[in-house]
């Protein structure tokens, strides 16, 4: 519907507000990365700009500078008497192979298990859809124990095995992010129309070529927005790398560790958590338009 | 090319039976159409024969071989699918030459192939273009062509033209029947449309609810329906049906009317419920019957008069133009060579 | 160690000093850049093209490697242990992340690799106690709080035993005597048997706002009452400046409300359970410290009710409170160069209620005092797949050397009597950052004021739960109608109905 | 077998179950997964709740009433049940609301809108426990921006601590939480309005409705499903929320902010009381269970 230049008017300044609203704490946060720590503790007003820009907290999480040379030979208490190993640049590596490993296995279970469930008929169909919908019901709090148990069994902690301990988050991960993957996919699935299949059957193809030269192909946009969202599930996942791992370091659980018995170390705590939100944001710029048409899971069509 | 012949095909939907023993012989080189209400079976029938469905029970021969476990890409069979079932990834060309690739033919052979098919369903300016830069004519031929580049025995078509708007319907229809007389490729085509069916098929096989009701050629379906259902279906309009009693050399209608039927008519006896069944056509100004007239609808060529007799509306066209107006009674007179009288109880003709 | 070698590293250490104290000035230079404009970028380029790479803790390190002793001693029993790792779990205390620098040393010597796993507080007990239930062995040495040593203590080798038993792989100059025995007591042992060994000592002392008591006239508070008096009064003469009489540590629900709350039931002559091993936070002396503490509350910046020590903290660094009694680790932090606040707080010895039970009076070997101490020791897990590397790295981390320069690193408060006298943290007793000024009124607390919560296996979950909810729904008004009594009811019938449940 | 089974491709030496025609290779992997890592812990969750745990011995005695009996008998436990089914009805209204609203204003094609709905998804990607420590920061009653907003603008008097105040700590949480995953909730609106046929408007238009009986009448109704299958989602979510809670409030003031999951953790870090803390968790997958199934039935989504 057409609106009036002043209606739209109107709207354009709501929408860039709402959209600032939203920015604001990232804006914040991202701010508040490059601020000395008195900028932030002011008891008497709120620090806007007006404060000695410093980089220290990305040279320390992100450039390997030393905490304790700041804290010590430069007399900097930046909040905190102690000094520690905050140079996170490992833990942006684990966080990426963590990331990448489980969405890679995720899409791969998942796409194979989305194209039978939306080709195939078989008893038991709808059963093995809730069961997959289930696994997101479970409170991660209470698989803890058991598979930390299970974990250290079979000799898969990080502790035991550094490799394997990276297999094994990357497992669970897959796990949890199975079930949203394969919703997404299968309704992208869904969208292709079994002719399309069956036409590949009649040239030739066999149920493998027909699902990997044509079905496969048609819904890569999908597949893209699936593994985005896996990607950011799994990078921002917390209880469960915090307590499967000891020396897997993914970023929240490395954030977690500048919560000191002296008090939070704000700086490398932003500094940190704006870097982190980078690679995210990249990826879901890059597939949005199938993350959008994706996020309704085929409730669209009749 | 080769023959196709079902045996007995009985197909199952859990407890629910939906083909009941079909048997049918489609002779090598024909163009067949199964044709039927939507529900009827006749696409389940068609992609039983493609290999997409398994069959319940009974034999499909392709050239003679029995083919019931044989996979689709085994049957030397080609499909062109109502929504053209195009691979949206993919152009022009490497949708029509897939099959080939998938078959690991020599480049030159696709080459070759894929050009002469392009050729004949005049897609040459377009062999770069992807699905969605196509109309739907486009779209369809790029179906037809895919089919076309296997060289197959037998064609399977799945109501092709249905989304099409209507000049282009026709068009399609013609060239169709075109490529099928150029190929004289077995073909096996399923649609709902009656006159699709009567314009293009040798041979037109008419289903209701998995059982087959009548086959034939076209006219022979169209002048001497076997029972109520192919009398009803086919032809538009349809045929005018009126219930009745044979009485003296005439049906009588419910509201007493008298609709003659042709001297000395022995295929009922007097008393007998029946159902009287004379085409649009077949009627002309006269006296026989009067209707009460409620519309009337000139289409150029024609006049269609709809009228009450009765209860039960009859129409009848005309090839001569009267003036006549809503709420006149006008005089019917039948072609007595024409009237088809069917037993009321089982639809069967008499 | 010679006196030569003491010399010849606080020399190096004076050196270190000098250099840091051109880059200051360095700063200031690009800090004044910075301010006429060409700031950021400048700052900038000044920041990344002089990155210095973590190469482990300075001060001189190579002088003040460990004595040639214990480095010979090393070198000699770790061959059987090249290659191994060992693990273990820690809050992100500083002496922590100092040894977690200085660890490379060790591994230099030893070939033997530490892996330190740092997490906050409470999911390094969950660790822990997940490691002990499973028996997993998953890490080899435990940092255990004070307040969990019972929960644990039959998860670990005694380190007195061990010492005894494996002469071969026995530090020298392990010295256990230099551990203030006080601390020993309120810290590692249970039953007779030494958990682990004292690792760190954080400590309740009253640290104050010299210019703001001097501006008010008041003096530094010795009792409970005075301290009551000044807090209020400077939250009345000073409400306009937005500051406060004091500032609490009580997040609903965290460990750090616990700490506060003990504190105040002693300092009334309370227990936390009485000798007949009943809940006694709900006697008279238990209340009436709960009502001073709800005085306090009032005279304090309200996110009091949302801060753990951290908010605490804060608190101080943003001149918004002039007296806490809290951890005396807050300290070097205000001291920095960077702060606000520097050379501003002092530290005395903590106020004192007008009495205190005695650890007689108490059930679970508590004991009362005016200082709640939150220290922790490193215990060595029975569990551990590699026990004797594992020793060697504990008993290499708790020497004399490698202790005081953790508190170097730092400035917080030694374990060993002898690092308070050692002449490099006694250079540091000036105002600045990692500043040592602070330690002699510690280690006279520790020897004469030193309190201990109850040792018993539950604690850790009432100090973690019961407790601190229950005083949260009470502080923040939730329940209880600001009744200090019933709060403390609710908590007794809790904490009695367990320890009964449990068979203590 | 059934609609688009293919007979199968003639290969003797393969059972049929093992050809890409049947769903068995298909369904596998992803079988498997699920029951390695999700009913085997499932099982042994159950197990462990039927475990009576001795909190001074650690011993764990078989009793299976005993922690299932003290979840019934247990106050906080109802507590957190309210908690959590508040925290899910609030979140979920504002977050659907709020979605749509923004949904409806962002749902442009001119130039800049879709930077907009772009830079609307840049909550999405920041782990919730870091979101967390964020609101933490900025709505600390001393020092923290948003509070101090408030404070300006008249709501709260000075200092006011949101996070430590039994009437508004919820509230705080729910800030963070909205923010979130109100732009999961926009993606979502944004997909469906996106999709939505013009004609109905149009007809709706020319019979004289307006934008507002248009939205009620018409993009309400047809958006029906979305917004259904966005609630189960979210709503799922909701009632396992941990990170907010546990690191703005610790469950706290007292237990205002005490959902389900967040009193299982306490039980689990704090008192280390793994069957009740697993009791707990069940008794929250059960929760889960039995909403979403009576939703799916109720507003009949079809996965």
């Amino acid at each position: 519907m057409e609106l009036s230049r002043r209606w739209q008017l109107l709207r354009d300044v709501a929408a860039v507000l709402v959209t600032g609203i939203f920015m604001f704490p990232i804006f914040w946060w991202a701010l508040t990365s490059i601020k000395p720590i008195s900028a932030v503790f002011d008891k008497d007003r709120v620090v806007w700009f007006d404060f000695v820009p410093t980089l220290i907290n990305y040279g320390v999480t992100l450039f390997g500078m030393s905490r304790s040379q700041l804290a010590i030979d430069d007399g900097l208490g930046m909040g905190v008497a102690g000094s520690s190993s905050y140079d996170s640049r490992q833990s942006i590596l684990d966080s990426i192979i963590i990331s990448v490993g489980s969405t890679a296995i995720t899409m791969v279970v998942a796409v194979l298990a989305a194209y039978a469930l939306s080709r195939m008929r078989f008893n038991g169909r709808d059963s093995f859809l809730n069961w997959v919908l289930g696994q997101r019901f479970m409170p991660p709090i209470a698989i803890l124990v058991p598979m930390v148990t299970i974990y250290a069994g079979l000799g898969m902690r990080d502790n035991q095995n550094l490799v394997l301990g990276y297999v094994g988050i990357i497992l669970i991960y897959a796990l949890m992010n199975l079930p949203i993957a394969l919703l997404l996919l299968k309704s992208f699935f869904d969208d292709v129309p079994q002719d399309v299949d069956q036409a590949a059957m009649i040239d030739g193809a066999t149920r493998w070529q027909s699902f990997s030269k044509v079905v496969l192909p048609m819904v890569k946009g999908g597949v893209a927005a699936a593994a985005v969202l896996c990607f950011i599930f799994a990078w921002t996942e917390f209880l469960l790398s915090l307590f499967l791992t000891t020396q897997i370091r993914a970023i929240p659980v490395k954030i977690q560790t500048f919560v000191t018995s002296t008090g939070n170390e704000w700086g490398f705590i932003t500094a940190l958590g704006t870097a982190a939100i980078i690679p995210s944001f990249i990826f879901i710029l890059l597939v949005q338009r199938h993350l959008v048409r994706g996020l309704t899971l085929g409730s669209l069509k009749e | 090319m080769a023959s196709v012949t079902l045996r007995n095909i009985r197909k199952n939907y859990g407890a629910v039976e939906v083909i009941h023993g079909v048997n049918l012989d489609i002779p090598d080189g024909s163009f067949v159409v199964l044709l039927g209400p939507s529900g009827c079976g006749k696409s389940t029938l068609l992609r039983s024969i493609a290999g997409l469905e398994t069959i319940t029970s009974g034999d499909i021969e392709i050239g003679g071989r029995r083919v019931n476990d044989e996979h689709p890409k085994d049957r030397d069979i080609a499909m062109v699918f109502q929504n053209y079932a195009l691979y949206a990834h993919m152009n022009v060309k490497d949708n029509m030459s897939f099959s080939l690739k998938l078959a690991k033919r020599p480049q030159s052979e696709i080459d070759e192939k894929t050009s002469w098919a392009a050729k004949i369903l005049n897609l040459e300016p377009y062999m770069a273009r992807f699905p969605r830069e196509l109309s739907g004519g486009q779209r369809q031929r790029v179906a037809m062509g895919r089919a076309i580049v296997r060289n197959p025995s037998v064609f399977l078509f799945d109501e092709p033209l249905s989304n099409l708007d209507a000049k282009l319907r026709v068009q399609m229809r013609t060239e169709i029947k075109e490529l099928h007389e150029r190929l004289k490729t077995t073909t096996v085509y399923v649609t709902h449309d009656q006159i699709e069916a009567m314009t293009m098929a040798d041979k037109i096989v008419i289903l209701r609810d998995g059982i087959i009701e009548q086959e034939g050629t076209p006219l022979d379906v169209y002048d001497h329906p076997a029972n109520l259902f192919v009398a009803s279906f086919i032809g538009s309009p349809a045929m005018n049906l009126i219930k009745g009693t044979v009485s003296k050399g005439a049906v009588v209608a419910a509201n007493g009317a008298r609709l003659p039927l042709p001297p000395k008519d022995s295929r009922a006896r007097d008393g007998q419920h029946v159902v009287y069944g004379i085409r649009p056509e077949d009627l002309e100004l006269g006296k026989g019957f009067d209707i009460k007239l409620s519309v009337t609808e000139p289409t150029g060529p024609e006049l269609h008069l709809y009228g009450d007799l009765g209860e039960e509306e009859v129409c009848a066209v005309l090839r001569s133009r009267a003036e006549l107006k809503r709420g006149e009674m006008v005089g019917l007179a039948p072609r007595l060579d024409r009237v088809h009288l069917f037993d009321a109880d089982t639809g069967k003709v008499l | 160690m010679s006196f030569r070698d003491y010399d010849k590293k606080t020399f190096i250490a004076d050196a270190a000093r000098d250099f840091a104290a051109r880059r200051i000035s360095k700063r200031d230079f690009l800090k004044k850049t910075a301010m006429a404009g060409v700031g950021f970028s400048a700052f900038n380029l000044g920041l990344l093209g002089n990155v210095r790479r973590d190469r482990g803790l300075t001060l001189g390190e190579e002088a003040m490697a460990q004595d040639a002793e214990v480095n010979k001693w090393l070198k000699d029993v770790s061959g059987p242990f090249k290659g191994t790792k060992i693990r273990y779990t820690s809050e992100a205390t500083p002496p922590t992340v100092v040894l977690d620098k200085l660890k490379g040393e060790f591994t230099e010597a030893t070939g033997i690799e530490v892996e330190i796993e740092i997490v906050p507080l409470e999911q390094v007990l969950a660790k822990a106690t997940q490691d002990v239930q499973g028996q997993l062995g998953s890490y080899d040495i435990y940092y255990l709080d004070q307040s969990w040593v019972a929960t644990f203590s039959q998860d670990t080798v005694d380190p007195i035993q061990y010492y005894k038993d494996k002469p071969d792989l026995a530090m020298p100059g392990m010295d256990w005597d230099d551990f203030s025995k006080p601390l020993v007591d309120g810290l590692a042992v249970y039953e007779g048997k030494w958990v682990g060994i004292p690792f760190d000592i954080p400590i309740m002392t009253t640290m104050y706002r010299k210019d703001i008591l001097e501006k008010h006239k008041i003096a530094p508070p010795n009792t409970v009452e005075e301290f009551t008096a000044a807090v209020k009064m400077i939250t009345e003469a000073e409400k306009a400046n937005g500051m406060y009489g004091t500032g609490l540590q009580a997040k609903s629900g965290h460990y750090s409300l616990n700490c506060d709350w003990t504190q105040v039931v002693w300092n009334e002559g309370g227990t936390i359970f009485g000798a007949d091993k009943k809940f006694a936070g709900n006697n008279e002396a238990g209340v009436r410290g709960l009502q001073v503490y709800q005085e306090w509350l009032k005279n304090s910046p309200p996110e009091s009710t949302n801060s753990t020590w951290d908010g605490q903290w804060q608190m101080g660094a943003s001149g918004q409170v002039a007296l806490i009694n809290s951890w005396d680790e807050f300290f070097p932090g205000w001291d920095a160069d960077d702060s606000k606040v520097k050379g501003l707080w002092e530290c005395k010895r903590p106020i004192r209620g007008p009495k205190y039970a005695t650890p007689a009076d108490a059930g679970f070997g508590e004991i009362p005092g005016a200082a709640h101490q939150g220290g922790s020791i490193l215990g060595l897990s029975k569990y551990s797949k590699n026990l004797d590397a594992a020793w060697i790295f504990m008993q290499w981390a708790c020497s004399k050397d490698i202790m005081t320069r953790c508190t170097l690193g730092g400035g917080f408060a030694p374990m060993r009597i002898s690092s308070f006298a050692d002449p490099r943290v006694k250079a540091k007793e000036v105002v600045g950052p990692g500043t040592t000024r602070h330690l002699p009124v510690v280690l006279e607390t520790i020897n004469n004021d030193m309190a201990s919560e109850p040792d018993m296996p539950l604690w850790a979950g009432f100090s973690n739960n019961e407790i601190p909810v229950n005083l949260g729904k009470l502080l923040t008004g939730q329940d209880f109608g600001g009744d200090a009594k019933k709060c403390m009811d609710t908590i007794a019938s809790a904490i009695d109905a367990a320890v009964a449940e449990a068979g203590l | 077998m059934g609609v688009g089974q293919a007979p199968v491709v003639k290969r003797p030496w393969l059972p049929r179950w093992l050809t890409s025609e049947h769903p068995f290779p298909w369904l596998f992997p992803a079988a498997a997964l699920m029951v390695v890592f999700g009913l085997y812990p499932l099982y042994k969750a159950v197990e462990t709740s039927l475990y009576k745990k001795n909190a001074a011995t650690r011993k764990l005695v078989w009793d299976p009433d005993f922690n299932w009996t003290k979840v019934l008998f247990d106050e906080r436990v109802w507590n957190a049940l309210f908690n959590t089914l508040m925290y899910t009805g609030i979140a979920l209204f504002f977050q659907l609301v709020l979605g749509m609203l923004i949904a409806l204003l962002l749902d442009s094609d001119r130039k800049g809108y879709g930077l907009l709905r772009a830079m609307m998804t840049l909550p999405l990607v920041i782990p919730p426990s870091v979101t967390a420590m964020m609101f933490l920061l900025m709505l600390n009653g001393s020092f923290g921006v948003l509070a101090r907003g408030l404070v300006a603008m008249g709501f709260i008097p000075p200092g006011f601590p949101i996070l430590g105040d039994s009437s508004t700590a919820m509230a705080g949480v729910l800030l963070a939480e909205i923010w979130q995953w109100t732009p999961f909730m926009v993606l979502i609106m944004l997909a469906g309005l996106r999709s939505l046929p013009k004609e109905p408007f149009e007809a709706a238009a020319i019979d004289g409705a307006t934008p507002v009986q248009a939205f009620f009448r018409l993009t309400l109704p047809m958006m029906s499903k979305v917004i259904a299958i966005a609630v189960l989602i979210r709503g799922i979510d909701l009632m396992r929320a941990f990170d907010y809670v546990k690191v703005m409030t610790d469950s706290g003031p007292g237990t205002a902010t005490e959902t389900m999951t967040s009193y299982a953790g306490r039980i689990y870090f704090g008192n280390a009381d793994f069957p009740y803390a697993s009791t707990i968790s069940l008794l929250t997958l059960i929760l889960v269970i039995v909403t979403s199934t009576l939703f799916m039935r109720i507003f009949k989504v079809k996965l």
